[in-house]
């Protein structure tokens, strides 16, 4: 029964995840470096959810105000700092992503202090199914994050721009050659990948039930171990690491020690690294 | 001949303090087809890279249908009517026969896309065949049907091909400057460099041997193939 | 006010955070490793040292300072100091091995991974660190020896020597051979690899020091706070230090030294943020305003400094190379492949695909001994691979490779390299941020002055290397004409100079053995000849040339022995001549329909 | 010190690296008081929630005529949570500031700058340090206006393990666990309770100590449900508690809880949501009816000034400023200078009980019984701030319950009844 619950408690843990994971991964695929500054994306659409909230927009509508905002938000912050520095190879931007997480991060401080705030979800009995207890934000929050996992799908291999987008991830050069517009695609991915990241922050926001400026940095070495799980780069990877490393986290916070749940979640992908060194999915390095 | 399709004039480029092309002149008609050959090194990928925007020319000119385009990003060409086929990887190896022949109609309307597949289906039927299948996994011959269906799709008035018969098995050479050939019926000029030298001369109008980044010889198809010259060219003659 | 008292504290922590990023430094720096997870070695390296020397649980001391911590063996300093680089250096040495096998981005985060598991662990086991409580009793050196406020200044003294010491040796070690190595392989490991260099083994020594050295850092850190706390040891300082190595430029220890400076100016000066008049206004009615801004400013740097001064404040210097000497070695004679009678290299029915693809589809042929023996073919005929299989670069799927009768199919580049083999590529790989100087030198040197011991010890005998090597660059810069541009990084050169310095690097080694991939494209025709000249020089004195090259006139003129490959097989061979003849090879490059 | 070695200090260490900014001219020398806490980092609300409050005093302090005609302004220091910048904040404060006093540190930033703090004879009253290691950690200059924890365990286990300070009706636990985050202000009333558990004759069925900042508590609250308590012990900062109590609610959850004096405030409902905390247990430091009133007089007069509810650390800070801005007054009284040295004996003047001496509740009633040449003793919001040798308060404790979307006082432990 115990762990019945506790695959329950995994997998909305791993949506969460997983949601934010495909995010990150999508950018990478396309530009091929690590945002480190994607933890602040999540902050973003979290506290612009909220902001949203509070001036009286139902929570539906404020969340995809705030993943709008986000969106575009992300396709700024890449023009600004990251597309300068596209030809300086990797460093240069890993190092700057870092600066922006910083400068995100207490942008945010700046405006909201540094009081926990409490997301406006209604608190809710759970359901109990036979001794099980399913509580019902959770079943929300996996509904939406099938849903936005679903909704990627979709894009990536139904639309256009989805297509565009695995072209230019796929072979850059190729795709330049077919007069598909890298700098358009980047845009585009950008924006998308910001977007989730900013639904990512919601659902994270619905899980902790508080918001603080720092929660999408803390949360970023999670949504990094469920990317390089599935293999960076690869969006269905990072759907499955995302939910692996959540049940890996809470059977590890329930079987073995519940203080070494983020330790576990990186036992188990240094694990994988060791054996399969580019992830399940075999992504790109 | 009135207006060449496209033309290059005294066109030299290089790698940084590298100069491959040495001033070419040459042109493509419009429908015609043309071979580009000649020994390793001689320039031949450079000369088709500069005319395509992938390596910006230091000095001459392109022209595309009568407009210069002289040093323009690839995306700019192939909007204006340039096609190009790289030699090697030159389909989306993750994705399936359709979707890359979604990427190469990413311009055109939905409708307008997918009467141009259906058209490329029925020119390529084996690409029907292996329609949802991912394009890594075709053979070294249907890769190339897929690439040159890939870069017909926008209906370009240029297509050049870099080396077509590379990497694809003996056997099914011929088969692919065949393919080439029958592009006539659509009436794209074509540009083609190629090793198969004497193979490809069969399939094509004109052609041009490049040596040490220069023009050295120019004349029919036929006439470059009676010439008995050109073998020691490539053997240091 | 006391200013003393003020900078005495921050000079110590630039101090630290300059050891730190010069142990830094020699991991990315010199060895090219991404290393996201530094602060771990600073910490392991700080809780060594605090429970070596605390005084053990029961002990006078112990209970005078009503410490509460269960171990800790009362060991003089110094030792803690030793156990610090010792664990420091341990842990890098169980996460390069770990984490070899691992690509850049993968390495990045799983090293940040880590240093959280670390972490983790360090806040959790408070038996071991008292966890969130820390401890406060942490020994401080001689500390009854001084009033407190002298104290700060020995320690100080103390930190700069012990920073002083740590920094000569580095900097000698980077400029010792072993520091060469380490450049070299951040410019290009394969490279490195083809000249015989055990490059994992030499990467794995730098992840050690520098871990090593972060483990002191550690040691320094929190005995001169006499503190230590599992929250210090959190992401943002090793970003911290990786701003501070970039602020003062990569590959460049007083330029670290210098960041470290720069990092810690900046990171305590935007502590007078509020100095600017019209901003104490917006503070005081909200006080997360001020200290926010100050990471915004510390934030934006970081991105300014990585836009703007892509070689850090402190741009690295110009390396010269000794002044000649005059002394010119004669190369030394190549030895020998034994056993007399089998071919210098012989491969049998070699075979490599890349996806679907056969780029070599069951090649065979053998180079004699002492012969220049071209390999021709047009492109794509699989020549370039045949060389990448041969040196090890890649693995062949089937087929076999055998030097002077030994074989070698499947064994490592360097492997490969010690038996006797060496090579250039199509494309010359050099080390790019190097000199043309330096290139030959790595080239040249053998592997047992590039040691870490021979780094320190044995200094005549490296001293004598270094000559003997020297002299013998000197030569080899003669005689390719290139004394001029010895101290000219070769990423400067031209696509002919670098042709004919790759060439120099296998002369410093003089392999048995070479195997030269187009030595002579985009080499002018005079240079060419003259490399040719050479070529047949280094021939007659007894080494076996195995060359690919297009420009016909040169294989005509200089080859004894020509191969002729096509679609991934041997066509012919012979003499040139009788391939000038063959019909076969002319359809084969023109195209014809090959039977 | 002189405006001028200020600025000569502020503006090497700006010129080293960033904005060159103007430095603030000093007014007719200013009392300095440095802010030595988080402002940023995982424990940044503490700096936030502690400087209003003394914001507010400073500014009734300089509204009466400041002391001696001089203001009191503040210079942060923050700590970043982190030990090294901790020390160089309170090096900065110390020695570039010349600052008279400290609000502050907290448990962490202590220890790394203890030796500062001695050395410099700087007076700290500090409202956020708990902790149990501050109990005998330094004599002189060292003050607390927060009960050491091993204060407050004892009173949790008192109050959870008899009946008549839980209210009307309420049973005294049997079954009790004991959660605690891993974070410094925090720890240190693990050992506490659980001692005074057993001593009070109740074994804690489960201790678990959980890491802050994760972003559920689920296996926590299974492995405490798992015990089937009847009641469980919170110990953490707000937003863990909500997040741990909204985790166990949604496990379906129905016993008592005990918090600590971080969540017996106004915003910690708020925070958690009134149906949520509606019926939990909390401790508090309140003296007496009369604290009481002080208290909500508190409340309201921080309301109008600030627009905001009390937080974490609000009364505390209020004792603490009160403290240091009467003892400056007393100090510029005695002989019309104020040093560090003299300011901590004044702290004991005006906080030390004794017969004749005037009871005061805040700066101005202080100030005008002092002006009226009478010797004062300050009471405060959390007690009557009697401090013994080593700078720690016993306060009584008050225990609360939220009642209707309010905290509301069901019982107060004497001191007496913890010894």
């Amino acid at each position: 029964m115990i762990l019945v619950q506790t695959l329950v408690y995994g997998l909305a843990l791993g949506g969460v995840i997983a949601v934010s994971a495909v995010g990150l991964t999508l950018a990478y695929g396309v530009t091929r470096f690590i945002n480190f500054a994607f933890g602040e994306f999540l902050t973003l659409g979290a506290f612009l959810c909220l902001l949203f909230a509070q001036i009286g927009l139902g929570l539906p509508v404020a969340g995809l105000l705030a993943v709008a905002a986000v969106g575009v938000i992300g396709v700024g912050v890449a023009r600004a700092f990251y597309t300068p520095l596209m030809n300086r190879g990797l460093l240069p931007l890993l190092v700057t992503s870092v600066g922006v997480a910083f400068v995100v991060q207490n942008l945010v401080r700046m405006i909201a202090g540094s009081n926990p705030i409490r997301f406006p979800v209604p608190l809710m009995r759970p359901i109990e199914i036979g001794g099980v207890f399913v509580p019902r934000e959770q079943l929300v929050i996996l509904g939406v994050a099938l849903a936005a996992m679903l909704a990627v799908h979709l894009l990536l291999s139904f639309t256009m721009l989805g297509k565009k987008m695995r072209a230019v991830a796929d072979d850059p050069a190729l795709a330049r050659v077919s007069g598909i517009s890298s700098r358009r695609v980047l845009d585009a991915t950008w924006f998308v990948s910001a977007l989730i990241g900013g639904l990512g922050g919601i659902l994270l926001a619905i899980t902790q039930i508080t918001l603080a400026p720092q929660m999408g940095w803390h949360f970023l070495l999670v949504v990094f171990a469920a990317v390089l799980l599935g293999g960076i780069g690869s969006p269905y990877g990072a759907m499955i690491g995302g939910l692996l490393i959540g049940l890996a986290m809470e059977l590890g916070a329930t079987y073995v020690a519940a203080n070494y749940s983020y330790a576990f979640a990186f036992v188990v992908l240094i694990a994988v690294l060791i054996l399969r060194p580019r992830g399940l999915m075999g992504g790109r390095g | 001949m009135s207006g060449a399709a496209l033309k290059a004039e005294g066109l030299e480029a290089g790698y940084g303090p590298l100069q491959i092309l040495f001033g070419i002149d040459m042109e493509v008609g419009p429908g015609e087809h043309v071979l580009v050959f000649g020994p390793n090194g001689a320039g031949k990928s450079t000369l088709i890279k500069a005319l395509f925007g992938l390596v910006a020319p230091t000095a001459g000119r392109v022209t595309l249908d009568g407009q210069e385009v002289t040093g323009r990003a690839p995306e700019g060409m192939v909007a204006r009517g340039m096609a190009y086929v790289p030699q090697v990887s030159n389909v989306f190896a993750s994705m399936t026969v359709t979707e890359n022949l979604e990427i190469g109609g990413a311009r055109l309307s939905r409708a307008r896309r997918e009467a141009r597949i259906a058209e490329m289906i029925e020119l390529f039927p084996v690409l029907g065949e292996r329609r949802r299948q991912a394009a890594g996994t075709l053979s070294g011959g249907e890769r190339q049907m897929l690439a040159l269906a890939r870069a017909l799709i926008p209906e370009p008035s240029v297509l050049l091909l870099d080396e077509p018969s590379a990497g694809v098995a003996p056997k099914l050479v011929a088969q692919i400057f065949e393919l080439v050939s029958g592009l006539r019926r659509t009436g794209v000029s074509v540009l083609m460099i190629e090793q198969n030298a004497r193979q490809a001369l069969a399939h094509v109008d004109r052609g041009y041997v490049l040596e040490g980044g220069q023009v050295r010889l120019s004349d029919t198809a036929h006439a470059l193939r009676e010439n008995a010259e050109i073998g020691q060219l490539y053997l240091g003659g | 006010m006391d200013l003393i008292a003020f900078a005495t504290g921050l000079i110590s922590l630039a101090l630290i955070y300059g050891l730190l990023a010069v142990g830094l430094n020699l991991q990315f720096g010199f060895a090219g490793v991404i290393n996201f997870g530094y602060v771990a070695f600073f910490a392991v390296g700080a809780f060594a040292s605090a429970l070596v020397t605390l005084p053990p649980p029961g002990s006078e001391a112990y209970l005078a300072a009503s410490a509460r911590y269960e171990i800790a063996l009362g060991w003089p300093v110094w030792s803690g100091f030793l156990a610090a680089g010792l664990a420091g250096g341990l842990l890098a040495l169980f996460i390069g091995a770990v984490s070899a096998r691992l690509a850049t981005h993968y390495l990045a985060v799983a090293t940040f991974a880590m240093a959280e598991v670390v972490r983790s662990v360090l806040g959790n086991e408070t038996w071991l660190t008292r966890g969130e409580f820390g401890i406060s009793n942490v020994p401080q050196p001689l500390g009854d020896l001084f009033t407190p406020e002298s104290y700060a200044l020995f320690y100080l003294a103390l930190i700069a020597v012990v920073v002083g010491v740590l920094f000569a040796a580095l900097r000698h070690l980077g400029e010792a051979p072993f520091g060469r190595l380490l450049r070299a392989i951040k410019d290009d490991e394969t490279s490195a690899r083809t000249l015989g260099k055990r490059t994992a083994r030499a990467k794995l020594r730098a992840l050690a020091i520098g871990g090593a050295v972060a483990g002191i850092a550690g040691a320094l850190w929190t005995h001169s706070l006499g503190v230590i706390h599992v929250g210090q040891f959190v992401p943002i300082v090793t970003f911290q230090v990786w701003l501070a190595m970039l602020l003062g430029g990569t590959g460049n220890h007083w330029g670290a030294l210098a960041g470290a400076f720069a990092l810690i100016a900046i990171r305590e000066g935007t502590r007078f943020v509020g100095e600017i008049p019209g901003l104490d206004q917006i503070a005081a009615a909200n006080p997360s305003f001020l200290p926010s801004l100050r990471f915004v400013l510390i934030g934006l740097l970081l991105i300014a400094v990585v836009r703007f001064f892509p070689g850090g404040l402190v741009p690295e210097r110009r390396r010269r190379a000794p002044a000649a000497s005059g002394a010119k070695a004669a190369l030394p004679a190549p030895e020998r492949i034994a056993p007399a009678g089998a071919p210098a290299l012989e491969i049998t029915d070699l075979r490599k695909s890349f996806g679907g693809l056969a780029a070599v589809d069951g090649a065979s042929f053998a180079v004699r001994p002492g012969s220049i023996t071209g390999l021709i073919g047009p492109n794509g005929a699989g020549k370039s691979t045949v060389m990448d299989l041969v040196s090890g670069v890649q693995t062949p799927d089937a087929g076999a490779v055998r030097v002077a009768g030994q074989e070698i199919t499947g064994l490592p580049p360097e492997a490969i390299a010690d038996r006797g083999l060496g090579r250039t590529f199509q494309t010359p790989r050099l080390y790019p941020t190097m000199t043309v100087w330096e290139n030959l030198m790595v080239a040249g040197m053998p592997q047992r002055h590039e040691t870490l011991r021979a780094g320190f010890l044995r200094a005549a005998a490296r001293r004598q290397a270094e000559a003997e090597i020297a002299a013998r660059a000197e030569a080899v810069l003669g005689e390719l004409e290139m004394q001029s541009m010895r101290d000219e990084r070769a990423e400067t050169l031209s696509g002919g100079q670098r042709k004919l310095l790759s060439l120099g690097r296998l002369m410093m080694r003089r392999p048995p053995v070479m195997l030269l991939d187009e030595p002579a494209a985009g080499v002018n025709r005079r240079l060419a000849t003259a490399l040719f000249d050479r070529i047949a020089e280094l021939n007659r004195q007894g080494t076996t040339f195995l060359i690919v090259e297009h420009e016909m006139q040169l294989v005509m003129r200089y080859c004894d022995h020509v191969i002729v490959m096509h679609q991934g097989r041997v066509l012919a061979e012979g003499a040139p001549d009788e391939i000038r003849a063959d019909p076969a090879v002319i359809e084969a490059y023109l195209g014809g329909a090959v039977a | 010190m002189t405006a001028f070695a200020r600025g000569a200090a502020g503006a090497a260490m700006t010129a080293a690296g960033l904005l060159t900014g103007g430095i603030a001219t000093a007014q007719e020398d200013p009392l300095r008081i440095g802010l030595l806490l988080p402002f940023t980092g995982q424990y940044a609300w503490v700096g936030e929630n502690v400087q209003p409050v003394a914001q507010m005093i400073a500014e009734e302090v300089n509204g009466s005529g400041g002391i001696g005609g001089r203001e009191i302004t503040f210079v942060q220091g923050d700590t970043e949570g982190v030990v090294d910048a901790g020390t160089t904040a309170a090096q900065k404060l110390i020695n570039v500031d010349n600052v008279m006093a400290l609000v502050g540190p907290t448990s962490l930033s202590f220890s790394g700058s203890k030796n500062l703090i001695i050395d410099n004879s700087v007076p700290m009253v500090t409202p956020t340090a708990g902790t149990t290691e501050l109990d005998r950690a330094c004599q002189d200059v060292c003050f607390r206006t927060v009960p050491s924890d091993s204060l407050g365990g004892k009173a949790i286990a008192r109050a959870a393990t008899d009946a008549q300070y839980l209210g009307e009706g309420a049973r005294a636990w049997e079954n009790p666990v004991l959660m605690v985050a891993q974070s410094p202000a925090m720890v240190s009333f693990l050992e506490p309770i659980e001692r005074s558990f057993a001593d009070y004759g109740v074994e804690i069925a489960e201790v678990i100590e959980f890491t802050p900042g994760k972003p559920s508590y689920r296996a926590e609250v299974q492995e405490a449900l798992a015990a089937d308590p009847d009641g469980i012990v919170l110990v953490a900062a707000p937003e863990e508690s909500a997040r741990v109590m909204t985790n166990a609610f949604q496990s379906g959850y129905e016993g008592g809880w005990f918090v600590t004096q971080d969540q017996t405030n106004a915003e910690y409902i708020e925070l958690a949501g009134a149906q949520l905390v509606d019926g939990i247990y909390g401790l508090e430091e309140v003296a007496s009816e009369e604290g009481q009133e002080l208290n909500r007089a508190f409340e309201e007069r921080y309301q109008d000034y600030s627009g905001e509810e009390v937080k974490i650390f609000g009364t505390n800070t209020y004792d603490s400023m009160n403290v240091i801005a009467l003892a400056m007054l007393s100090d510029h009284m005695d002989d019309g200078e104020i040093t560090r040295a003299t300011l901590a004996e004044h702290i004991r003047a005006v906080t030390d009980p004794g017969e004749g001496k005037t009871q005061v509740t805040s700066y101005t009633e202080g100030k005008e019984a002092l002006e009226a040449g009478e010797s004062i003793d300050y009471r405060g919001l959390v007690g009557p701030i009697d401090f013994d040798d080593w700078g720690n308060i016993a306060a009584p404790f008050g225990i609360r319950q939220v009642q209707d979307g309010a905290w509301t006082t069901v019982s107060v432990i004497p001191a007496s009844a913890l010894n």
